[in-house]
């Protein structure tokens, strides 16, 4: 049957017009496309406009159109407008197709023939291409209430508690045995130096607390399945050889258990913990966990201190792994970051000059309930230093390593300046490549940095070691730099050095990338849906990122996605259902031959194959729409909607409608 | 009334079609009592100039095999067309050009040359065989081979077409069965341009192997490994056409231990049999580095080929107006 | 419409996808970079769209070349399925080749949304590069068997 | 001058076209028998995996597939320097057994055998396999028949399929037979001897007890005193599958006897303009133009070359029948070409009896049909004999295989020269001073079903089929009278 198609040129004012004959474009679209069901074509200064959108919904009402095509900007910015100009006269949405002459031709092109030639050839691409769309509508599934937060840094109990705030149940996973992340592990904060833990502790009491919020600590997400709405997740309980419902967490286990462990996790190996152990006073939950490699009864099977001496028989040494699974209608992933490894650095000496620290030992070496009780002092646990070099950007904006800005570095090591200097008096040198302090307060703090006397040198440092050359560099570290702003190499003989080390994505974040079904950068940082307008939902439906998985960044950017997530989450939550883009593969049940070659073309693992039936079929829900199994079933049984092979094929032929290369007359194919 | 009149006729083809009709062994009696045959070279006798005598459309069944290699082929072409109701394109050569079309990777030169230099061949005078030469006694003269080897649906309108190398007996038997009870009004033809005598999906419907997930990190030869008689023969890295190709014959190679070739032509609704294969052996290609795909591509010794094994002559690309030129 | 017969102008199809590569010709839009008017883009959700068939329609519709165009590898929208694009490419290049078409008329350019620059300077390579190659020939069938270079652009 | 043109039922159908020239006087100077068509395997199986040989040269020919789907399965293996192992080579000629007894059945009673079962001067109508059915009685057509379908079972059994068989790769077969199988195959072999036996009583019945077909057979115009090849066992035997290659000379004397793979010394093919077809003969006795004798290196490859060039048959019941064969057309070699229709009986004996003796070997069934390659591929030759003639495929690879040079003889073709005399030697005979005897379409048209040229091979139409129409034109090249008579 044939269609009714309307055609529109927007004139962007002159952004379009100033290049494409517009006049000339309509002209030969109404002519020469009419053989191709084009019933009116027109040319408008503004399409977008509202005036420009009543043109084309009068013309709808009054020429019976069947489809549009709207020739303006790119589809990333008006689509849905022309779509809903439709809808709003009762054309379904998906019949309009808009096509690009501005960002794709008028602003790119200079020959105004070659444009409006180019112009005329996309049109008729378009026009080819509408005359297959069908009318869709929209996938509708129920969402289930409850969300899975993974990862119980600040982000993720931020957004944890925004959800169960607003009366809805979370279960937040966290594998350490305590929630809190990296900022428990902190001292102070920057700029305003309050206190990490006293700002941080009451939220995680509140999670504990919290009857909405299940918290899984010492667990780890095992498998997913299911879809936006819909997700089944299975998730392992570790065994913390604790029964956590006799435990008072009083503590006389680990007062009692005579095996010391260097705590590399909490503590960064600054200093020790028990066999049994919480990672730290504050630690949510407050039970202990046994650690079965390092447990004397483990290693030798005899002890068993703990046991004898808990008072509520709390110990059971006979805990087994445990599967749980847990139905979630969303998912936030916040699973944080890890420290740049600065052994990767050899010239840096971190590992072999006692005296060079990572930024986050130093932060353990500064906090009160840290190894030293905030005393800063050397790797001999007593002597302070008299002069302290600070090495911004370690591991960052380098090509070696990691090529971005870690983002916090700077503040971070101006926070560390501050402290050496209000703790010992010592000599602060801050070696950087450029200071960068783009939030709230921060420049502030810099230059509260400066008035109190921190020594700036800019310039990437190239070494440090201990060989001295001159009497004064016996028994210091010498950090070899050159000074960009004198132009001079400079060697600086300091008692001690701390490496602003950057961040990183979690190792095994491509992992966990594909057990969620979402997608990494290059750099394994969980990449958004849209960087500007869409920065915490992922292009898997429900499921959003949070903090610094999706990227380096300080704390209250984490806790602003954290809420942010949490907000989306919670808009879907209140939707009770959601609908998705009807662009979507489907898998025809009789041509489907049962080869299973589009199997595992399938990332998302929307497509199961029926064993009985021997033919393979595609779950809606799960579907994201790439076409990537469209193109690849050698039988043609698989089509998707929105881009199907005719729409595309058809705007091949459109496109090429006017053919330069065959001939001075264009060929008419 | 009279009987309606079947003529069957071979272009470029290997005879094979025509042998394949006979093995419908004594079903060919119901043919002869449902049609009168007018026309049919290797069964019966009949001149070229009665068929030009007939009436336009006098001929009911037209099945028509062979591809056209010379201007003799499509002259015929377009005589039987036009005396005949139904023309359909009988087996893989009028459908999609068959092995014939491979030589559509060659130039028409290329092809004369290489037959006429081979080892054996003496000819001191590099002698190219003439369409019109010039003996004592006087010209004579043989057909001009054509530029490019094209199907018959390139060259006439086709009503039908059915696949094949050559068109299984039980699929003849049904189709000439359909045919009949259509004529007596006991059954529905097919709408026009359909394909007719075989299935709509493809071979692996009908291939009795076990099949997993396919992951290929080596494609092989199947004459340098032992096979396993049991499992989908592309899962063990043998270049088998069968989830491209259109089922119909009973999956008959990969159930002797071969892999499909391709003969039936592409499934349902496929606009070019060669690139769904390129999707599908791309798509089983377990690696995602550069170099590791190009060696297990150079597994596949000969991918046009074997792509395009009976399909060249009806690939899209070389359907091409442009490609027609030759 | 008539023209006075000019220089073989080259008609290129470019197949880009919607996160990635699309991003990067809106954003050369944006920015107002100028290049070659031969190229005309179509929009997939994926490269993992592509279906050769698409490359074999733009040729046998007389384009003289074609260009894919998606995410950085690792960088797909869709995990993973720029990979798939990538397989095909490297083997579709393979049967183009034994078809008598140039590898030069095929080639696969990564570009994020960042990189419109180079989207647009990688145009301008292509469409001079095949005018230097001139019209498909199609009289020429090929028949090598050698493996082609692989043209793959990082943008 | 005048000029006489036969061409094929249809004018514009090129499968061969025959040009009589006449002198002034009426008499014949020249004949042409054009082959209007080409194909071009040599050049486009360039390029292609050397195990898909037997898949695509199989296309050659719909007719005898087999045949050129055993020639390339030879030469592949020929190419990866491979031994098939026992029971591959065994299944192989088991299969190619069965086709030949089908091919001959087909050839005698549809298209040769009518000659002399209605006699050559029976009206068209007659000269067909209803008229021989009638003449012999019903249960002959069932049985022509159920010998087809025979045959094509035990095809597909080992094949894979009826029509291009598909399992035979280099180093064997990709597949086996069970014994459930074998048991099949044997019953059938078994009734095909019967059948065989039955065939040879007819022709004696109707044939030899026929004193006017006996003449026609021993008469001149179809005698040519040419050189004869055939494949042999190392005891000189006939053989289809496998052997070497005899040549005997017009004497029927061995005159060469060669590996496959050294064919290109022996054989080499002439080049006309006027045609698509080469024409081979002897390189080392060299061309002479269309002419016998032992100075001319023209040849021919039928049943009866294969039996000339033989010394009997490996079977018993076959020699019997080989030595009643000289014995009553008076002794080795029998030039007159009429006789390839009573050897091609033979040799449907022998097939039938091979086929048996195959099928009751007990290492038929075992499961060691394939031996893995383990050689660099390079070069091969593969010969079997096809029912038309000696089948020779030759290729090149590169050391994946993958093949870059391809050398065919077919079987027809070894036979084009002949023929070709033998139109002219008929027209000859039989147009005088202008006048064109009636006869002389029947008598080309028998010289040609005699050959059983398989145009499918060299052109495409089938075994024997070359109805034939005659123009004869004055000079002005206006038809004067149109002569034709069909085959059927």
């Amino acid at each position: 049957m044939s269609e009714r198609i309307g055609v529109y040129i927007c004139h962007c004012g002159t952004n379009i017009a100033g290049i494409v004959d517009v006049a000339d474009v309509s002209k030969w679209a109404g002519e020469k496309l009419a053989d191709k069901d084009v019933v009116v074509a027109r040319d408008y200064k503004f399409m977008c406009s509202s005036l420009g959108q009543e043109l084309i919904q009068k013309d709808i009402k009054e020429q019976k159109l069947t489809r549009v095509v709207v020739a303006a900007c790119s589809p990333h910015l008006h689509e849905k407008t022309f779509r809903n100009a439709c809808k709003g006269a009762d054309l379904n949405p998906y019949l309009c197709e808009l096509v690009s002459i501005r960002e794709q031709d008028s602003w790119v092109h200079t020959d105004k023939a070659a444009a409006t030639l180019k112009a005329k050839a996309i049109v008729s691409g378009g026009v080819a291409r509408v005359m297959h769309h069908e009318a869709l509508e929209p996938l509708r599934v129920p969402i289930h209430p409850a969300t899975l937060v993974v990862g119980g840094g600040i982000a993720g109990i931020q957004a944890a508690l925004e959800i169960a705030d607003a009366g809805f149940h979370v279960y937040l996973v966290e594998r350490e045995p305590s929630i809190g992340g990296h900022m428990a592990q902190f001292d102070k904060t920057f700029p305003t130096l309050d206190c990490s833990a006293c700002i941080l502790t009451p939220k995680m009491v509140d999670v504990g607390n919290h009857p909405n919020i299940t918290l899984l600590t010492w667990s780890e997400v095992m498998k997913v399945d299911g879809f936006v709405g819909n997700f089944a997740v299975t998730i392992k309980k570790k065994p913390r050889y604790i029964k956590i419902e006799d435990c008072t967490g009083c503590g006389i286990c680990w007062e009692k258990c005579p095996k010391k462990v260097v705590d590399n996790v909490f503590e960064a190996g600054m200093g020790n913990r028990k066999a049994v152990y919480v990672p730290f006073p504050q630690a949510v939950p407050k039970y202990p966990v046994i650690d079965d490699v390092n447990c004397t009864y483990y290693l030798k099977g005899t002890c068993k201190a703990c046991e004898k001496f808990c008072p509520t028989n709390a110990i059971d040494f006979n805990q087994k792994p445990e599967e749980i699974t847990v139905e979630v209608g969303n998912i936030i992933l916040a699973t944080g970051y890890d420290l740049f490894d600065a052994r990767r650095i050899p010239q840096y000496g971190y590992g072999k000059l006692a005296n060079v620290f990572t930024s986050l030992e130093f932060e353990r070496l500064c906090n009160a309930a840290g190894p030293t009780g905030g005393n800063i002092v050397m790797r001999d646990g007593k002597t302070p230093p008299k002069t302290v070099g600070i090495v911004h950007c370690v591991g960052s904006r380098d090509k070696n390593y990691n090529g971005y800005c870690s983002a916090i570095c700077c503040m971070q090591s101006l926070k560390f300046a501050h402290l050496v200097r209000e703790r010992t008096g010592a000599e602060v040198y801050n070696f950087y490549i450029d200071i960068r302090t783009p939030s709230k307060g921060y420049e502030e703090f810099y230059q509260r940095l400066l008035e109190e006397g921190t020594r700036f040198v800019r310039g990437k440092v190239a070494e440090i070691t201990s060989m001295a050359r001159i009497p004064e560099e016996e028994g210091k570290l010498i950090i070899q730099v050159e000074d960009t702003l004198i132009g001079k190499q400079r060697r600086i003989p300091v008692d001690m050095v701390v490496l602003s080390a950057g961040m990183q994505a979690r190792q095994d974040s491509k992992e966990v990338a594909k057990l969620f079904g979402i997608s990494c950068s290059a750099d394994n940082w969980y990449i958004e849906r849209h960087p500007k307008l869409d920065p915490v939902a992922t292009m898997t439906e429900g499921i959003y990122i949070a903090g610094c998985v999706q990227g380096p960044k300080d704390i209250p950017a984490s806790v602003s996605q954290g809420a942010a997530a949490a907000a989306r989450v919670l808009g879907k939550i209140q939707q009770k259902e959601i609908s998705l883009e009807p662009v979507r593969a489907s898998i025809n049940q009789e041509q489907c031959s049962g080869c299973r070659i589009c199997n595992n073309l399938c990332p998302f693992n929307a497509i199961l194959f029926h064993e009985d039936t021997m033919v393979s079929e595609v779950n809606l829900a799960l579907c994201q729409g790439c076409g990537t199994c469209v193109a690849g079933c050698p039988a043609g049984a698989i089509s998707g909607t929105g881009f199907s092979n005719e729409q595309i094929l058809s705007q091949i032929d459109g496109l090429l409608m006017l053919n330069l290369s065959r001939t001075a007359v264009p060929v008419e194919s | 009334m009279s009987k309606p009149k079947f003529a069957m006729y071979w272009a470029a083809s290997c005879g094979g079609c025509e042998i394949a009709v006979l093995n419908i062994h004594e079903k060919i009696l119901d043919v002869d009592a449902a049609f009168e045959v007018v026309f049919w070279p290797v069964a019966m006798d009949a001149k070229y100039k009665d068929v030009e005598a007939m009436a336009d459309g006098e001929i009911t069944l037209c099945l028509f095999n062979g591809g056209m290699r010379n201007d003799e082929n499509e002259h015929i072409a377009h005589l039987l067309r036009k005396k005949s109701k139904i023309m359909v394109a009988f087996g893989s050569c009028a459908c999609e050009g068959c092995i014939p079309g491979l030589a559509n990777f060659s130039s028409i030169k290329e092809i004369v040359d290489t037959a006429f230099t081979t080892i054996t061949t003496d000819n001191p005078e590099n002698i190219r065989p003439q369409s019109s030469f010039a003996m004592p006694e006087g010209n004579i003269t043989i057909p001009t081979l054509n530029p490019v080897l094209k199907t018959l649906g390139q060259t006439v309108d086709v009503d039908y077409f059915m696949p094949g190398c050559p068109p299984e007996s039980h699929q003849i038997e049904a189709v000439v069965g359909l045919v009949i009870e259509a004529l007596n009004g006991k059954a529905e033809l097919p709408p026009k341009g359909a394909t007719i005598g075989a299935g709509t999906t493809t071979v692996c419907d009908d291939c009795p192997r076990k099949r997993n997930l396919k992951t290929i990190k080596e494609f092989g030869r199947i004459q340098l490994m032992k096979a396993d008689p049991e499992l989908c023969l592309l899962e063990q890295g043998i270049p088998c056409n069968g989830p491209a190709t259109r089922n119909g014959c009973n999956a008959r190679c990969p159930t002797a231990g071969a892999q499909c070739i391709g003969c039936y032509g592409p499934a349902e609704g496929v606009v070019d049999y060669g690139a769904r294969l390129i999707s599908a052996f791309a798509s089983v290609i377990d690696s995602n580095k550069p170099e590791e795909i190009d060696k297990i591509l150079d597994g596949l010794v000969d991918p046009a080929g074997q792509f395009y094994r009976f399909n060249l002559a009806g690939s899209l690309l070389r359907s091409s107006k442009y490609a027609q030129k030759g | 419409m008539t023209e006075e017969p000019k220089p073989f102008e080259p008609v290129i199809i470019g197949f880009t996808c919607n996160w990635c590569s699309y991003r990067a010709a809106d954003m050369a839009g944006t920015a107002r970079m100028k290049y070659a008017p031969n190229i005309r883009l179509i929009r997939l959700m994926c490269s993992g769209r592509l279906d050769p068939t698409f490359v074999f329609k733009a040729f046998a519709g007389g384009a003289d070349a074609v260009l894919i165009s998606g995410c950085h590898p690792g960088d797909c929208h869709y995990v993973e399925q720029n990979y798939k694009a990538m397989r095909r490419f490297h083997l579709l290049k393979r049967v183009l080749v034994q078809m008598g078409i140039e590898p030069g008329r095929l080639k696969l350019l990564w570009a994020s949304a960042a990189e419109g620059a180079i989207f647009a300077a990688e145009i301008n390579k292509f469409t001079e590069e095949v005018r230097a190659l001139g019209p498909l020939n199609w009289a020429q069938p090929g028949e090598q068997v050698s493996t082609p270079i692989m043209e793959e652009v990082t943008a | 001058m005048q000029r006489i043109t036969i061409d094929p039922i249809t004018r514009l159908e090129g499968h061969g076209k025959i040009e009589i020239f006449l002198n002034e006087q009426g008499n014949v100077t020249n004949t042409y028998f054009q082959i209007p068509e080409l194909r071009g395997f040599e050049r486009f199986c360039v390029g292609r995996p050397v195990e898909e040989m037997p898949l695509l040269t199989n296309r050659i020919c719909g007719v005898c597939p087999e045949a050129h789907h055993m020639a390339a399965a030879k030469a592949a293996d020929a190419v990866y320097k491979v031994e098939v192992p026992h029971t591959g080579k065994m299944l192989r000629e088991l299969l190619y057994s069965a086709f030949y007894a089908t091919d001959h059945t087909t050839h005698f009673y549809a298209l040769g055998g009518p000659d002399f079962i209605m006699g050559p001067d029976a009206p068209v109508a007659e000269r067909n396999i209803l008229g021989v059915i009638h003449k012999v009685g019903l249960e002959i057509g069932g049985k022509v028949i159920q010998m087809r379908k025979y045959g094509h079972t035990v095809v597909e059994m080992i094949g894979g399929r009826k029509v291009h068989p598909c399992t035979s790769i280099p180093g064997g077969l990709t597949k086996g037979i069970t014994e459930e199988q074998r048991k099949e195959i044997e019953q059938m072999g078994r009734w095909a001897i019967e059948f065989a036996q039955f065939s040879l009583q007819a022709f004696n019945d109707i044939v030899l007890g026929n004193k006017t077909y006996v003449d026609l057979i021993l008469g001149d115009i179809y005698t040519h005193k040419t050189y004869y090849m055939g494949l042999v066992d190392e005891k000189n035997k006939v053989n289809f599958y496998d052997g070497k290659v005899r040549v005997v000379g017009p004497d029927g004397k061995e005159y060469v006897k060669y590996e496959p793979k050294d064919y290109a010394a022996n054989i080499a093919e002439h080049v006309e303009p006027w045609t698509y077809l080469k024409f081979p003969y002897l390189k080392n006795v060299g061309w002479k133009g269309f002419v016998d004798g032992p100075e001319s290196g023209v040849y021919m490859a039928t049943p009866l070359s294969r039996l000339n060039a033989s010394d009997g048959m490996a079977t018993p019941l076959a020699q019997v029948e080989y030595e009643k064969f000289y014995s009553t057309l008076g002794g080795k070699p029998v030039h007159q070409r009429l006789a390839i229709h009573w050897a091609r009986l033979i040799e449907l004996l022998y097939a039938a009896e091979r086929w048996v003796e195959l099928a009751t070997d007990p290492e038929i069934t075992s499961p060691n049909f394939h031996a893995i390659p383990t050689a660099v591929p390079s070069e091969g030759v593969g010969i079997v004999e096809a029912p038309r003639g000696t089948l020779t495929h030759h290729y090149w690879t590169d050391e994946r295989g993958v093949v870059t040079k391809v050398n065919l003889i077919v079987g027809t073709t070894n036979n084009y020269a002949p023929i070709t005399m033998s139109i002219k030697k008929a027209a000859e005979s039989l147009i005088k001073k202008g006048n064109v005897n009636e006869g002389l379409l029947n008598m080309v048209e028998m010289a040609f079903r005699a050959y059983d040229p398989c145009f499918g091979c060299a052109t495409h139409s089938l075994p024997g089929r070359m109805p034939l129409e005659i123009t004869i034109r004055d000079a002005q090249g206006n038809p004067i009278n149109t002569l034709s008579q069909f085959c059927d």
